[in-house]
Order: structure tokens, then C-alpha cells, then sequence
């Protein structure tokens, strides 16, 4: 169901004022600095505040319209995470997990067995019976993700939902979001908060960046995190994407092949994309010919250069096949030995464990 | 004049600002209401502080040690505490009397003549319980006509009795006198000849402890002596 | 530091009570607890305490609820109005249940033209009366700790789909647990102590509406040192009774 | 669903109090009003309430603490004790303290010789008598809100270096506000409201130690309309004070 | 002061046992998998819990010694951020900060004016009179730090400072703790949870690893993180790491010059560490030259190659200078191309803006 919303609110001396839609089936992510207004967002849509002026609508039903709830929270069919894990103190991991299909009429046994599925997804089956004071900060952590996706709800909510989770964790939430979020013929509609560029780019089609409670930039993932335009969204994002079909050991683009390093969800013959940071990038002169170990190389000309912090990101142009548009981090003195200006032909060298495939979403 | 009056009493009355304790039933309230202003205007710079309560609970309180200067009691039984426990100075002296009558609601809607009525099967009638004055004096009644009553409520005190007579709850209530006539208009009273075998004495004693004996004294003849006679049996009780 | 004020609290509490212990009659203590009369009132102010303190919570909890979490302004009104019960001397208290539902009263006038009922001098008129003066104590705090607890974890239960009864059920009364034990215990040591209300509206027939307090007074009129006894009797019942309906569960930690 | 129950504790509640004001002789209102018995109990009433809550608040609020912070087995045993008050019916926690601090008693004959301070039957002995069978309530609303709550700000102060006196003052006592003003509010009520003990322990003597429940037991002998009336002051007064003094800080949330 | 302690402690099915030292003056970094007992090990240093069976000691001081706690919390001069900010609801966020200046002696004002400091050092000055429920999560988390902070304790516990944190916060305070944990002369000892490398990097002299209650691994931070010798650190570091002495624009070795870009507080002439991932490392064959951008070429003989995960590590030896032990990660068809093997002289290149130089610690 497509979700669409107009809100308006202020809260002390911060305003918010944001407006979009997410169509079904699709995850939106909302990037942006603390304080930006992305928990108040979230609680707008879950129907635990009125903005002070807005809708909400969901597929046909209109949630809210300013003054009034028009669907309590209860109603809409949404599953929240919020920033605090939030577990009920009283009930077990198991019970905590199973309150949302019980609350949906599901009946105890099956309210159950769904929270155990749920738990052993979140790879926290083993913790089924405890008491919420008995997890650690991750444990908690996993178990409310469990909690708020098996309501399997129409709108789910997502407020940071790898925070706390450890390095092996953090992908493995990633990757199980992915398949649920992204599972064929879902009509549902996700909202994801997240600091971390790789978890919109793993599992979001679309971006917005809010700053101050206003929207500065929205877009397809990739264009947004490839090509950010404002200063913020550059220092999360700035990252190189390439289009393409997914195959075995890489990408195949229109122009040629890229080698890289495959995510676990990303099938052969699927649409992908490949993601590898400007820092990553190097450049040689035209014709230099090398055989080295990175896999990638391919002939640009240098389009701009710009100083960027410690370094000077130089984009390229007029590129073989996937080498159009692409960022290179370089230290000035590369760039003064080089003697690289804009014009200047380059081949561009990224080596294949630099480089991730991801699964890609969107038109 | 009352002024005149406290500079005659000598070396007891007429100068500093003095207290007199007197522990009284709570059904004297309104008798001895009168008799502490009579007294007080009798005696300049005198105060006399009544401590109203059940008789009861004034004899705990005087074998306990209370600033107590007289004590005027409902019945005997408490006074006989007091006595035994040797807080009394000389003998106590019954004051007043009390005796039962029937409070039944005004224009007296079941027709209640006598005592006998009070066993009718459709009657909600209500008494004092046993452990009270009122009580026991009802069970003498009982033994002496042999009619039974199988009450609805045993009440704790007499006043609760009225109560329930005057909001209509109680078809019929046996009282005192006393209170049927305090209640004015809102019930009338059916009395009955039996009434006179179960008399209640109000006695009065001036305490082994008192502060003030002397005045205590005075307040004892007080209520012994015309005038206090007068008020009490404004209020309905009768003379010993 | 704390210590100190705890220590004069406690012993205001406790020496009193040591000195009434210290002045029992305990030889008298059997014959008291066989009379028919002690045993009578005993059974009679448990099942009514027990009863009364069910409506209470039964009663209690949802208007709490809804006195603690409503934001409109007429609530706030309410909430000074439940208070009412506590201030009232319990005589009068017990006059204002007549008024009502007395056989003159509005509702009692009704309930005994249309369906013959009369409550007054019945086992219902004391449960009605402890009811009445008890609920104010769980009501007030409940609604104290409810306050103070915040309504975060209903608000996540509401966006798990929970209707405003389930969250009542299933995370509002379990997170009071501990605060319910208290009201509870409050208003059951209020119903079971209760005296004047009851005498008032529902008088004293043993074995009818002669609860233990009542058996107590009327010692007392008799003799004080039996009733210090029978009075003994009733604590040690009321705290029997605490310790062992008090679970577990309702003491731990949530 | 909510709202039935809700609604039927408040009928319970409030239909009995609407019934008394029906029934009041408002007629005789102003001139008991200015009847200077009245007043005095009315002031005397008001005086001793307040003492004997703010009395209970500062022992109360220690002991509630204590007991529900403790780990050790022996302070459960503690908290069943602190009940016993709640349960005493109030004539015979007058006596109690009577056998305590009367001139025979142990800590009044040792009071009166040492000191030559006799308690019974002053003003003192009024509020002693009420914090008596007033505190109880504070200690066992507290104690479950505290419960409830949990410790965990406690120790979040406790790593930060506060001591436990500063814990108790800064964040215990705080984070309690709630919770605090529906334990006074309920001492409050139970002090105004109390009698038994005190007529017991205290006496009733105009001006020192009628205060107003006893005033209405004395009005009542006399004429039990004008005792209505005057229970119906005491209401408008405890209402009014309790609106006035819990403070807005109590009644938000933290 | 020296913090010592051993610990050993059982909470149902778990059970933790450590021992370990902080000197003064040296932050220890504990890392770990969700659920493996760090934040249990902080609260046993708190005097929260008393362990089963253990000693902590603080200088001079016995802190605990089981059975009992010897000192109460409060007195233990510690500071601890827990995993939830947990800030005292009733008491604004200057008041907040200024409660353990506040409960350790010093007067109203002084206690104020150090919460502003301190508020002011993470960036939340303008949050000062606010109510913490009037926080977002991450304005929250930096208020917490500065009241666990703001007491000066002599032994800091810190769980997962940086959690929450946007991606300007994250350095941002980063660089605070660094700033306030290595001061001149300062004689606390620090203990810091994370998940992240680089914290353990920038902040922590030593590092102790934990897996399900044990300590797996623990020495300076450069060499578990530059060698570890678990999966879960490999997992969680794996970096390469070079020592040395900061220069200009990278880093002075024995063995030759290494450009980078040096994090902000790096001064030059001063002890530190290039850090740089083994998946920026290219590989060439030997005396193969090349123009490119790349400033770090050096030459190095291959060692070991090891499968891990989708990539080959392949770890050199005998390099010139610097090139001793260094990892880079390579494809499988890479290895293959250039017929890699044990004993294979090579060239290896590093981009400049991907090695990163970090002020070093320990001896
Ligand atoms: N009750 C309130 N009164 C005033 N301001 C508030 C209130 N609640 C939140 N704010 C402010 O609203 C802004 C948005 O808060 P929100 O929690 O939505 O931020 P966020 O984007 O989720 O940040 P974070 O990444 O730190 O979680 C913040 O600046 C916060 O200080
Ligand atoms: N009260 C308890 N009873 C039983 N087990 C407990 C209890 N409290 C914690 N545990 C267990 O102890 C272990 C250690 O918990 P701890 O909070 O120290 O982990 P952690 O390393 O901080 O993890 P995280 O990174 O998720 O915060 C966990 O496995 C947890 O499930
Ligand atoms: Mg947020
Ligand atoms: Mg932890």
C-alpha cells in the first residue's frame, strides 16, 4: 500500500516540515544528523502524535488529517521499532515477540510458533525463555526488531534498527531485512532510519535527507548516495555506484564487466549494483598498462577536480563503458606528479575486494 | 446575676484562668451543653472543657490517667470501672434517669401501640445491642412482658437507632425518652407501661484525681441541684 | 541517614501496638476466639473484606486507568470528586448510602417497588459500604504510580496492533502489579477495619452485618480488655491474610 | 471497555455524595457555619491534618524507602508491620497508644517524670493519633510505586558519586513526586477524617482536641441533620485544600 | 591508578571470568560479540554487582573482594555510561550534567559551570535547559557522555559511547575522548566498550577480547587488530597497521615513508600508526612500475594465502622496510592471473587517501 504524507510540526524551537510517498513494496530511507527530526517523523506516521498540520493516508484509508487521529495507532496496521528497545518488562522474549500477532487475533499456539520463527530469524531463539532484564543491550536489540516485523505489518517503521548489533550481527539483521522487506509480492511499505550508508544502499530504493526538520535531498539510493548534494549527505555517502546484472564474480554493465565482491542476496542475472569508495579509486596514466591484482581497470578523462578535505576528489568524464562519472580520491601531491587537470586521460584502477554487489532496487 | 454569685464562692472562685474537666456521656450532650455555660458565667475566669463521649470509652480514658475533674456516666456498669479502679472520691450520686420508649416514624404509619406489636413479622424494627445501656435495658423488658423481638440491627449506640427510625429505614426503634425528645418532630414516641422495669441511672462522681476538686465539687452540686435538674429534665430525663 | 526517620516512623507504628500486646489478656485470648459471636464476625468481615476488595479492583483499576491517562480537562475534574468518600466521616458516609439507597432513598425506592430488593440490614449492605469507603484508597494509588510510570510501554503495545483493552490487560495491569498489591492491601486493611459506614447503613445483626470491628466495639462497651483481645485477633487475621494473597510476583521486581 | 467499569466505581462514589447533598439542610448552613464550636473544630481539624500528614511525609517517605530498597530478609518481616495500623480498628489504636503514652503507660510514665509532659488530651496527643493511622497509607502507596519504578536511576546516581543520602533527595525523592502526592493526599484524608482514635486517645475537648469528625459525632447526638451539613464543610474543606495544595509539579508528568 | 581486577561471575546460563590491568593513564578497549559479558564486566568494576569471586583494586584501594563490595559505588570515584543514557528524567540536561560535580562536593555554581563546559565540549550547549525527554536519541547519548565526564572520575567506564551518533557526532566526539582520555599527566584508567575498530584504535592503548565470558584475545590494540587471532577479531579488524613517526602528510617508518591522510590531533613528530585495509592493497608483479596515483609502493615477498570468505588474504613477508607482514586481499582470479604463491616476489601499491594515520599509544 502506497504511503503518502503531508506533516507539519513544531516542537519548542524545532519545526518539522516534510512531505512524500512511498509506494508499495518499497523501503524509504531517511537519513540525517541527530536532531533532525527522524524519530518525530516516525512517530507521526506510527499515529502517537497529531501534527500540528498534515495527512497521513495508507492505500485508501486516511491515518491522519490534521486535527485529528483519524485511525488510532492500533489500527494502522503499522509495526514500529523505535530508537529504545522498549521490551515489556513483564513478559518473556517469546511473549514479547508474540504480542503483535496476538493482538491481531492470532491465537496463542500459532501467536507462538510465529514468535519463535521470528526469534530464530533474529538468531535469538535460544533466548526465548528469558526475562527482557536478562538480555544484553544487543540481545534487546534483536529481539524488538523480531517483535516489530512479526506483526507483519502494513507499514513498518524502522528507527535504527542495527544500532547496538556487533560486527557479525549487523549483516546478518541486514540480510534478513533485506528478504523481508524485499520479498516478491509484498505490498508493504517500510520507512528506515539508519546513520550507515550501507544499510540504505542494502535495503533501500529510495532517500531522504532531512536536516533541521526540513528536506534537503530525496532521490533513487543511488543517485542520492552517489551524487549527494549537500554536505552531509557527502560525508555519509560519496560513494561510487555502477548499474548493472549480477553475475557470478561481478557486475555486467552496459560497458563491460566489473569484478567485485558479492553480497549473500545477490543472485546471478538479477539487477545489481556495484559500490566502491573514491578512496579506493586509482589513477594511472593514459595507456600505462599494468598486471596488477585490480581486477577493474578501465580509460576516463579527468572531468573535475575539487579539494575535499585532506584529499582532492577528482570525477571523471567521457569514460569507457561504466568509468562515466565516477570520484577518485587522490592526495595533492598524486595529483601535482600526475600533472592532472581537467581533460586529461586517465586509467582507472579498482581492485575486486574493493568492491561490493549489492542487489538493486528501483525503476 | 452569675457574677455576683462566683465572688461568694470564697477561696475556690474569681481569680486566674482555671480549667475544669468534666467527662460526660455523650447523650448529655445538650443538658450539660446549658449547664457549662451557667457554670462558666457563675465563675469568673473558669472553664469548663466537657470531654463528650461513650461512657465507656471515658472510663479507659480516666483509669488511663485523663486530667479528669467529674465524671457524669449513661450507666452504672462504667462507673463501677471508675469506682473499682479507685478513681472516685466519696460516692457516686445518680443524677437522672432515662427510660425506653418506642420511636416510631411521625404520624406512625403501622399503627404501633405497645410493646407487643414490636414482634409483628412485618416489621423492620431495630434495638441497642446487648452490650449497651439501651441494650440491656431492652432485654429486661423482654424477660419481663416474654415478648421477643427478632430485630433487623443491634445497634452500637441508641443514636444509630434514631437514625434509621427518622430516615424511615426502621419501621420502629426503642430509645430513650431522652432522644425522642432532642429528635423533635421527626419521630414520635409510642411509650409502653414496661418501660418502667428497666430505669437507667445516670450517676456522677467527683474524681480521686481531680485538679480542681473544689470547683469539681461545685460542678457536682451543680447538676444535683435545682437548676441542673431543670435542664435535664428539659431534654426529657427524669429525676432519681 | 535514612535510617534515622525510618526508625521513628517504624516505631510510632510498632510500640503502640507492643504496648497493647504487653497489656493483653492472654488467658482470656481461647475463650474469645470459641465464642460463637468472635467466631461469626470473624468469618463474616473476611468474606466481606475479601468481596469488597475484589470490586474494588475490579472497579477500581479501569477508573484509575482512566483518571491517570486521560488528557481531557473534565477528567481532571473527576479526579478530586473520587476523593470524596475519604474525607467524609464514615458515619455520614454510611448516612449518604441510606440516602441513596435506603428504602426512602432515590435507587433503593426503585429497587424495592420494581424488583422487591431492600438492601439496608443485609451481607450486600456491608460489602456496599467497605466498598464505598475502600475505593478511594486503591483508585488514589494506583493513580499515583501510574503517573509516575509513564505510559511508554502502552504506547509501543498500541503500535503493535493492541487495542485499547489488550493494553489495559496485557501491559497496563501487569506493569502495576506492584502498585495494584499496594491498593489492594490498602484497601483491604480499610474494608476490614471499616465501622462506621457499615454500622450506619448496614447495622449490626451477628452472623448478618456484624463484622469483626463491630464485635470489637461492642466488647469494648462490655469490657476493653476483651476487646484489645478480639482487636489482636483481627490484626493477626489481616496480616495472615496479606502475607499469604500477597504473591510473589506482586513483591519482586517487575 | 474501559470506561464501564470506570464509570460504575465513580456512580459508587459519587450517586452517595450526590444523595447527601440532596438531602442537606442548606437552610441551617450559615448559622452552623458561624457557630464558633464549629470553627474551632474546623481550625483545630485543618491545624492537626496538616502537622500530622507533613509528620507522615517526613517519616513516612524514609520508611517507604527503606523497606522497598532493602535486600535483607529481615526488613520483609518489616514491611507486614507496618500494616498493623491499617487494620487496628481505630478505638482500640487509641488504646494503644493510650497504653503507651497514658500517664500508666510506659513511655508517658516516663515522659511525666522525667519531664512532666502528659500527652493525652492536648493537641500533641491529636496528631500523634492521627500520624498513627495515617501513615501507613503513605508508607504503602509509596512503597509499591517505588517498587514499580525500579532502581535504576538510583544507581545510574550512585556511579555518578552520589551518596545514598543525595540519591534519596535528588532522584528518589523526585522521580516519587506522583506517587508522593497521592500518599499525602490519602494521610491527608485519613487524618481529617479520623475519630476513633482520637476521641480515644486524645478525648474531646472543645478548642484542644474536638476537631471536626468529633464535632459531627456531637452534632449528631443533637440533631443528625446538622451533623450532615457539617460533614459537607468538611468535604468542601478537604477538597478544597487538597485542589489547593497538590501542586501542579504532582499532578505531570515527571 | 592501576585498575586491577579478577572476576568471575555466573547469571543463569552465563558465566563470565576475566582478569585483567588498566595502568594510568591507558584506556583499555574490551570488544566482543553481542551478548559476551562486556557490559556485565563494567558493572562489576562499578560495584553494581559483586562477582561470585574475584578482587577489584583501584591504586591503592580494594574496591570489591568478594564475598562483599568494600566500597559502595559512589565512593569509588568512577564514572560510568551505560548502555542506556538513562539521564534523570526530572532534572534538565545542565542539571543532568552537573549532578556528579554536584554530588562530589563542589557548590552550585562551579558544578554549573562545569556542565556547561562540558555540554559545550559535545556540542549540546544549546540543549542545556532542555528536559532529556525533549532529546532526540543521539542528543541524549552526547549529554550522557558529558555527565559521566563531567565527575572527573579517576576510573571511566564507557559502554558504547559513540552508539547513536551521526556520522559528524561520531568523530566529532571521538576526538573529544581522545582529547580528555590521553591528557598529559592524566592518571585515570579507562575501560571502552565497543563495536567499532576504530575507536579501539583511536582511543585504547590495549584491547581484551570476550566471547561468551572469556577473554580470547588481549594485548596492545595494533597488535590484536593488526593480527587477530580469533574469527570474530578478524572479523572486527583484520587492518593493517604500521608504525612509526607522523610527518607532514603520512608517516616516517625504519623502513621508508608512507603516505596518508592524519587524522586531526596527529602532530608531526610525534609516535603513530598508518592504518589501512588489506582490501586497498594491490598487488603487482615484481619490478612492474607504474606512474599511477598510488603513492606507497613497496616491495615484499609473498608469505601466506588464505582463503577468507569471498577473497584470498595473502600476507607477505620479508618486505622491504614497512612491507613486513603486511595483509591484502585479493580475488581468486587475481591470485591465479598473477600465479601467486608462497615465495612470490611482488610490488604492492596503496593509495594514499586510503591509509589513515592515528596518533599511536603504548610503548
Ligand atoms: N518535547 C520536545 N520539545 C522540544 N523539542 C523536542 C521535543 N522532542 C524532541 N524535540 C527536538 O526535536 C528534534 C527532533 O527529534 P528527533 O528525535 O525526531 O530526532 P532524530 O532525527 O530522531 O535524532 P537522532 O538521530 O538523534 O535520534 C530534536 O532537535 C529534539 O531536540
Ligand atoms: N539477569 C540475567 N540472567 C541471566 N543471564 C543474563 C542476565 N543478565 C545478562 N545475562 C546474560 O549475560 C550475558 C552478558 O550480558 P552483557 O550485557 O554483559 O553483554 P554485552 O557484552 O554487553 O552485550 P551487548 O554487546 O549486546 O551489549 C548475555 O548473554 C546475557 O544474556
Ligand atoms: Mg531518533
Ligand atoms: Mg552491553
Amino acid at each position: 500500500m502506497t504511503l503518502h504524507a503531508e506533516l507539519e510540526l513544531t516542537r519548542g524551537s524545532f519545526s518539522l516540515s516534510a512531505e512524500f510517498d512511498v509506494p508499495p513494496g518499497t523501503v524509504l530511507a531517511v537519513l540525517g544528523p541527530n536532531g533532525s527530526g527522524k524519530s518525530t517523523l516516525l512517530g507521526c506516521l506510527a499515529g502517537l502524535f497529531v501534527p500540528d498540520d498534515g495527512v497521513v493516508t495508507l492505500g485508501e484509508r486516511t491515518l491522519t488529517r490534521t486535527p485529528r487521529l483519524l485511525v488510532q495507532p492500533h489500527d494502522r496496521g503499522v509495526g514500529l521499532l523505535a530508537q529504545d528497545a522498549l521490551l515489556f518488562p513483564h513478559l518473556s522474549v517469546v511473549d514479547n515477540v508474540a504480542f503483535a500477532p496476538r493482538s491481531r487475533g492470532a491465537s496463542r499456539v500459532a501467536s507462538r510458533e510465529a514468535a519463535r520463527h521470528w526469534l530464530s530469524e533474529v538468531d535469538a531463539a535460544e533466548l526465548a525463555d528469558r526475562k527482557p532484564a536478562q538480555l544484553s543491550g544487543g540481545q534487546a536489540q534483536r529481539v524488538a526488531i523480531a517483535r516489530a516485523l512479526a506483526g507483519e505489518p502494513d507499514l513498518l517503521l524502522l528507527d535504527e534498527p542495527l544500532a547496538a548489533l556487533d560486527v557479525d550481527a549487523a549483516p546478518a539483521i541486514r540480510g534478513l531485512l533485506r528478504r523481508v522487506l524485499r520479498a516478491a509480492g509484498n505490498q508493504r511499505a517500510t520507512v528506515l532510519v539508519t546513520h550507515d550508508p550501507l544499510d540504505a544502499l542494502a535495503l533501500a530504493d529510495h532517500v531522504l535527507v532531512l536536516s533541521r526538520g526540513r528536506v534537503v535531498e530525496r532521490g533513487l539510493t543511488r543517485d542520492v548516495l552517489s551524487a549527494p548534494r549537500t554536505p552531509f549527505t557527502a560525508r555519509i555517502a560519496g560513494l561510487n555506484l555502477v548499474v548493472g546484472v549480477a553475475e557470478e564474480q561481478g557486475l555486467r554493465t552496459a560497458g563491460g564487466f566489473i569484478s567485485g565482491i558479492p553480497a549473500p542476496d545477490v543472485a546471478a542475472g538479477e539487477p545489481a549494483v556495484a559500490v566502491f569508495s573514491p578512496g579506493s579509486v586509482a589513477v594511472y596514466p593514459e595507456g600505462e598498462h599494468s598486471a596488477g591484482s585490480p581486477r577493474n581497470t578501465v580509460a576516463a578523462v579527468v572531468g573535475a577536480l575539487e579539494p575535499h578535505g585532506a584529499v582532492v576528489r577528482l570525477r571523471t568524464v567521457d569514460g569507457d563503458g561504466w568509468a562515466e562519472g565516477l570520484a577518485a580520491d587522490l592526495t595533492p601531491a598524486a595529483v601535482a606528479e600526475l600533472a592532472l587537470e581537467p581533460g586529461t586521460p586517465v586509467r582507472l584502477a579498482v581492485k575486486a575486494a574493493a568492491v561490493a554487489i549489492h542487489p538493486a532496487f528501483g525503476p | 446575676g452569675g457574677s455576683d454569685g462566683s465572688s461568694d464562692e470564697g477561696s475556690g472562685g474569681g481569680d486566674g484562668n482555671r480549667t475544669l474537666n468534666v467527662f460526660a456521656a455523650a447523650s448529655l450532650t445538650e443538658a450539660f451543653g446549658e449547664l457549662e455555660k451557667q457554670f462558666e458565667a457563675e465563675h469568673d475566669g473558669v472553664d469548663v472543657r466537657l470531654n463528650l463521649a461513650g461512657s465507656s470509652q471515658l472510663a479507659s480514658q480516666i483509669n488511663e490517667g485523663a486530667p479528669a475533674d467529674v465524671f457524669a456516666s449513661a450507666n452504672e456498669k462504667n462507673m463501677d470501672k471508675v469506682v473499682e479502679a479507685g478513681g472516685v472520691e466519696g460516692q457516686p450520686e445518680t443524677f437522672a434517669t432515662n427510660k425506653l420508649t418506642i420511636a416510631v416514624p411521625p404520624g406512625n404509619p403501622k399503627g404501633i401501640t405497645s410493646f407487643a406489636d414490636l414482634a409483628g413479622d412485618d416489621l423492620t424494627v431495630v434495638v441497642c445491642a446487648s452490650q449497651v445501656p439501651c441494650g440491656s435495658a431492652t432485654e429486661e423488658v423482654e424477660q419481663a412482658t416474654g415478648v421477643t423481638l427478632s430485630p433487623a440491627s443491634e445497634e452500637q449506640d441508641v443514636k444509630a437507632v434514631l437514625t434509621k427510625v427518622e430516615l424511615g429505614e426502621a419501621d420502629a426503634g426503642l430509645v430513650y425518652v431522652t432522644d425522642v425528645t432532642s429528635a423533635g418532630d421527626k419521630v414520635e414516641s409510642v411509650e409502653f407501661p414496661e418501660a418502667e422495669q428497666a430505669i437507667n441511672d445516670y450517676p456522677i462522681a467527683v474524681l480521686a484525681e481531680a485538679g480542681q476538686s473544689e470547683l469539681a465539687q461545685q460542678f457536682y452540686d451543680l447538676v444535683l441541684g435545682r437548676s441542673g435538674q431543670e435542664e435535664l429534665s428539659k431534654v426529657g430525663f427524669g429525676t432519681p | 541517614m535514612l535510617w534515622i526517620p525510618a526508625g521513628l516512623a517504624l516505631a510510632l507504628v510498632v510500640l503502640p501496638v507492643v504496648g497493647l500486646l504487653a497489656r493483653t489478656d492472654y488467658a482470656r485470648l481461647p475463650e474469645l476466639l470459641t465464642s460463637s459471636a468472635s467466631l461469626n464476625a470473624l468469618q463474616l468481615s473476611l468474606v466481606t473484606a475479601v468481596l469488597s476488595t475484589v470490586f474494588c479492583v475490579l472497579l477500581g483499576v479501569p477508573l484509575a486507568v482512566v483518571l491517570a491517562r486521560s488528557r481531557s480537562r473534565g477528567v481532571r475534574v473527576l479526579r478530586a470528586v473520587v476523593l470524596l468518600p475519604l474525607v467524609l466521616p464514615p458515619v455520614v458516609g454510611g448516612l449518604a448510602l441510606l440516602f441513596l439507597l435506603g428504602r426512602n432513598g432515590f435507587l433503593g425506592y426503585l429497587l424495592d417497588v420494581t424488583a422487591g430488593i431492600r438492601i439496608p440490614f443485609t451481607t450486600a449492605a456491608v460489602v456496599i459500604a467497605q466498598t464505598f469507603v475502600a475505593m478511594p484508597f486503591l483508585v488514589v494509588s494506583l493513580e499515583g504510580a501510574l503517573r509516575g510510570a509513564g505510559d511508554r510501554y502502552e504506547l509501543v503495545a498500541s503500535t503493535l496492533g493492541a487495542r485499547p483493552w489488550t493494553v489495559f490487560r496485557r501491559v497496563t495491569v501487569p506493569l502495576l502489579l506492584p502498585a495494584l498489591g499496594s491498593g489492594a492491601v490498602l484497601s483491604f486493611a480499610r474494608a476490614l477495619g471499616e465501622f462506621g459506614a457499615t454500622i450506619t447503613f448496614a447495622g449490626s445483626l451477628e452472623g448478618v452485618t456484624r463484622t469483626l470491628p463491630l464485635e470489637v466495639y461492642n466488647q469494648a462497651e462490655a469490657d476493653v480488655d476483651s476487646a484489645v483481645a478480639l482487636a489482636l485477633l483481627l490484626i493477626v487475621v489481616a496480616v495472615l491474610v496479606i502475607a499469604v494473597a500477597r504473591p510473589r510476583a506482586v513483591e519482586g521486581r517487575p
